[in-house]
């Protein structure tokens, strides 16, 4: 039959308007402010840079080594080093950055600083309400502002988080292990110098002061 | 003379101005659409409620409709360079003048020029319908003929000459006479593209 | 009311713009647009009359004017796709440049 | 009390211009008559403009499986103020090139044609502004006036997708103009009258269980569906809405349009369209007639408005519905499917009107009817083999 298609057509639309009101799981709308979507674990929208401990300036895992500043595409990465040396994870003394700014107007969330990042500092964040009325500085981000905890970023990505412990650990138990060697070593060598020495003492007095 | 008068006077009296002196074409037609406009005002004015009616909607609705369109498919709607007048502009402006000449002078020394209207003038659709389909049927069908002719002559006039080889076939048939893009068939390839 | 005068005078002044129009301007379609105008003049007299006249009962000048818009349509109609023609042949709508009968 | 209810509005008229014309000189009344008729109609149809608005984004988005707005105010009612306050607050950019004068003035003459055809529509017994004698051809005249506003708009943007727009609303605004006109001379061909309070005054029995309303007679109920298609042509509304088709040409005549002017083309459009529903309630839909005896305790205004949220429905509806059209089968549609099928509906109007009162006329109106939609629909829709679509290349 002619037009049979329409009202067949109609028909439809009627069902999906009545069903609507009917069941609730027909609509599929979000209704944003009040619920939220579950974020799935993979979303990143602009890094942020992870610290540990309590105080973020202290922790900061990033030791400017402007890799990340380097690789960036769109060049939005901008790190000034510092003048000093402080302690990082490992014990080492390392650089720090005294300004670290990211202009998110400019970053395209490619994650390339996270794949180049050698030492798990910087890090994909899921946070999206960024709107902000100032149009020009208010999307450029300063250290302050980036940094957080590693709490959080075992909160927003549980898998990516434990491996990135989980290597930390591995160097951290490296350096450890190093450094336990070296002081074994040093403390070895410590010994030998002084049994040399007690077996030297009668003859030669003194042969670092010697040279 | 009353003030409705003098206005509707104007009105059509200025638009039609406009129409013919303004130098967009496209101008030219919307004038004369609000002179034609006002026309219609005059008729309903004078009680003629049915021509007013379909003044507005032949004139209005078709007419500056049908000139708008040629006016684009002559590619007319800019404003042209030279003078827009022709070259023999002053024969044309003393015949006019000799011819409102001739008709204004008729027309103030007529007999019937202060003659005033009829009290009640009844002229219901329903008397125009029975009028048209008594007394005046012949004529009626004489112009249903005319519109037709006009209409298929238009029609014929306008169509442009089609030679059968730009004549096309619907693009379902065409798709399948096995006639594949050659992007498909010969994809750019690394080595230049070209075979 | 205004006296039948006022609108012959109108009329005869519609009619004037419209044939200064259609002898003065260069395009076709104004001229033709002119001659439009002078068919509503026509019109306008023919309502003015009717309304004015010793027996409006016999509706002829109605009749008259609903005719006259019928053929002003279909005169419009083909008087376009005449200038539609002119202008695919010539290439132009100026009647000055449309002469080749001339010789 | 019914009748007084019903004719509640007609009794403040005369009350407030009997009023007024103890303080006013006789000279004005009847200008001040008319446009307390108007008054109304002015404040009615924008504010139903404004409702309509959010009932439509609402109802579309029901229909695919949304909520549709429901922030501002109470479920999202108060949506037109927002939408409204924004549209006034906005910068109102031209374009250098544009016409300026033609530019500003063609929504004003949209709007201004839109409001005008509600002057010879009756909205309840003894509700119409002007009882024209030629009611009917005073609504298409009129309306037919608004074909040039939307070529001005179109032309004077200096745009070439607002000119296409205006070009394609034009072309299809004066092929489906012929069929609107000629599925309502049906019913003036039955009433013998141009004049609107008379085409409702004719419906205003009942025969039977069924009233008559001409939308229940065989040509009645094609000429209702024809007149409902080319109405909707005739508002650029989805199905047909190529003119401003969102994905092909942004948005037609108005792509150059921001601000207010905008949203007078957006008044103009639904006053069209509530213009166009009263018009086809008016002609085949018994006007303000209740439909049985026992509700005409019901207002005949309240009846009027009913069906109009009836039609309004309808349009949102089909709109929900069905896909655009492409341009050759929109004329196509309107050249080879509705013009033949409206002049065939006027035969079919002539045999019911000059056969007797009977079921003879209901079978040989309705075989004539029935008969030219199957052989008229079967090339239009049913030639083309669309069967199942194969792939050559995507598996």
């Amino acid at each position: 039959m002619l037009g049979e298609g329409i009202i067949k057509g109609m028909a439809e639309t009627a069902r999906n308007f009545l069903g609507s009101y009917v069941s609730a799981e027909r609509l599929t709308t979000v209704q944003y402010p009040e619920e939220r979507s579950v974020q799935i674990e993979n979303a990143r929208q602009f890094p942020f840079l992870v610290f540990d401990g309590d105080d973020p300036m202290k922790g900061l895992r990033c030791v400017a080594c402007q890799i990340c500043e380097k690789e960036c595409p769109p060049k939005c990465i901008y790190i000034v080093k510092s003048k000093d040396k402080r302690a990082d994870y490992k014990g080492q003394m390392q650089l720090y950055p005294t300004t670290f700014n990211i202009d998110l107007s400019v970053c395209m969330s490619c994650g390339i600083c996270v794949e180049v990042c050698p030492f798990e500092s910087i890090k994909m964040n899921t946070e999206f309400e960024l709107s902000t009325t100032d149009r020009f500085g208010g999307l450029l981000v300063n250290k302050h502002q980036l940094a957080k905890s590693n709490d959080h970023y075992r909160k927003i990505h549980p898998t990516d988080a434990s491996s990135s412990d989980a290597a930390l650990a591995v160097e951290v138990a490296k350096a450890q292990a190093k450094a336990k060697a070296d002081v074994e070593a040093k403390a070895k060598a410590a010994a030998e110098a002084k049994a040399k020495a007690v077996a030297a003492t009668p003859v030669a007095p003194q042969p670092v002061a010697a040279t | 003379m009353t003030l409705p008068f003098a206005i509707i006077a104007i009105l059509i009296i200025a638009a039609a101005t406009a129409a013919m002196t303004l130098r967009n074409l496209i101008h030219s037609a919307l004038a004369v659409a609000v002179s034609f406009g006002g026309l219609a005002l005059a008729y309903l004015y004078l009680d003629a409620q049915f021509v007013g009616l379909t003044q507005i909607l032949v004139y209005v609705g078709a007419v500056a409709i049908l000139i708008v369109f040629a006016v684009l498919l002559t590619r007319g709607g800019e404003a042209p360079e030279k003078s827009v007048f022709s070259a023999s502009w002053i024969w044309g402006l003393l015949i006019t003048m000799s011819v409102f000449a001739t008709l204004a002078w008729s027309v103030l020394h007529s007999f019937a020029s202060q003659r005033e209207p009829a009290e009640k003038v009844g002229a219901t659709v329903k008397q125009i319908g029975d009028a048209l389909m008594t007394k005046f049927v012949l004529p009626l069908e004489v112009i249903g003929l005319l519109l037709t002719a006009a209409l298929i002559g238009a029609v014929i006039i306008a169509m442009r000459d089609e030679s059968p080889k730009t004549k096309m076939e619907d693009g379902r048939s065409k798709m399948d006479k096995s006639s594949v893009p050659s992007s498909i068939l010969h994809p750019p390839s690394s080595t230049g593209g070209r075979q | 009311m205004t006296p039948l005068v006022g609108y012959l005078l109108l009329s005869a002044f519609l009619f004037a713009i419209g044939l200064a129009g259609a002898l003065t301007r260069r395009n076709a379609i104004i001229v033709l647009i002119g001659i439009e105008l002078m068919l509503n003049a026509a019109n306008l007299n023919f309502i003015a009359f009717w309304r004015y006249g010793e027996n409006p009962e016999v509706l002829t000048g109605i009749m008259f004017v609903i005719f006259a818009i019928a053929v002003a349509a279909a005169e419009a109609a083909v008087g376009l796709a005449l200038i539609i023609a002119i202008y695919r042949h010539y290439k132009t709508t100026n009647l000055d440049e449309v002469n080749t009968l001339k010789g | 009390m019914t009748d007084s209810l019903d004719q509640i509005f007609v009794f403040v008229k005369h009350w407030l211009l009997d009023q007024l014309a103890n303080v006013l000189p006789p000279a004005i009344m009847p200008l001040v008559s008319s446009v307390m008729s108007l008054l109304p109609v002015l404040v009615v149809f924008p504010s139903l403009f404004a409702l309509t608005t959010v009932f439509e984004r609402k109802g579309l988005g029901r229909i695919q499986n949304r909520y549709g707005p429901n922030r501002v105010g109470p479920f999202g009612f108060l949506q037109f103020a927002a939408d409204g306050i924004k549209a006034i607050i906005k910068e109102d950019v031209v374009p250098r090139a544009a016409d300026k004068v033609v530019h500003f003035i063609a929504p004003v003459i949209l709007v201004i044609t839109a409001l005008t055809v509600y002057a010879v529509l009756p909205f309840g017994r003894n509700m119409v502004a002007a009882d024209f004698d030629a009611g009917l051809l005073f609504f298409f005249a009129v309306g037919a006036a608004s074909e040039l506003a939307v070529f001005m708009a179109g032309w004077s943007s200096r745009n070439k997708y607002a000119l296409l727009g205006a070009m394609r609303a034009v072309a299809q605004m004066v092929s489906y103009e012929i069929p609107l006109i000629l599925s309502s001379v049906a019913v003036v061909m039955i009433t013998g009258t141009l004049s609107l309070p008379k085409i409702v005054a004719a419906q205003s029995t009942h025969a039977g269980l069924l009233p008559d309303w001409f939308v229940f007679t065989p040509w009645g109920f094609a000429g209702f569906i024809l007149f409902l298609i080319a109405a909707n042509a005739e508002l650029n509304r989805s199905p047909f809405d190529l003119p401003e088709g969102e994905s092909e040409i942004i948005a037609g005549y108005f792509i150059e349009y921001s601000g207010f002017k905008f949203a007078l083309f957006f008044l103009a459009e639904y006053l069209s369209m509530f213009a166009l529903s009263g018009l086809g309630i008016t002609l085949f839909l018994g006007g303000w007639n209740a439909p049985f005896a026992a509700l005409e305790f019901i207002p005949s205004w309240a009846w009027f408005f009913i069906k109009l949220l009836t039609m309004i429905f309808m349009f949102i509806w089909t709109r929900g519905t069905l896909p655009r059209l492409r341009q050759d089968q929109l004329m196509n549609l309107a050249w080879k499917f509705m013009i033949p099928m409206v002049l065939v509906n006027l035969v079919a109007a002539a045999v019911w009107h000059f056969t007797g009162p009977g079921i003879t006329r209901w079978f040989t109106s309705g075989a004539l009817v029935l008969g030219a939609y199957m052989l008229l629909g079967k090339p239009q829709f049913e030639s083309k083999d669309i069967g199942k679509r194969t792939y050559r290349f995507a598996d």
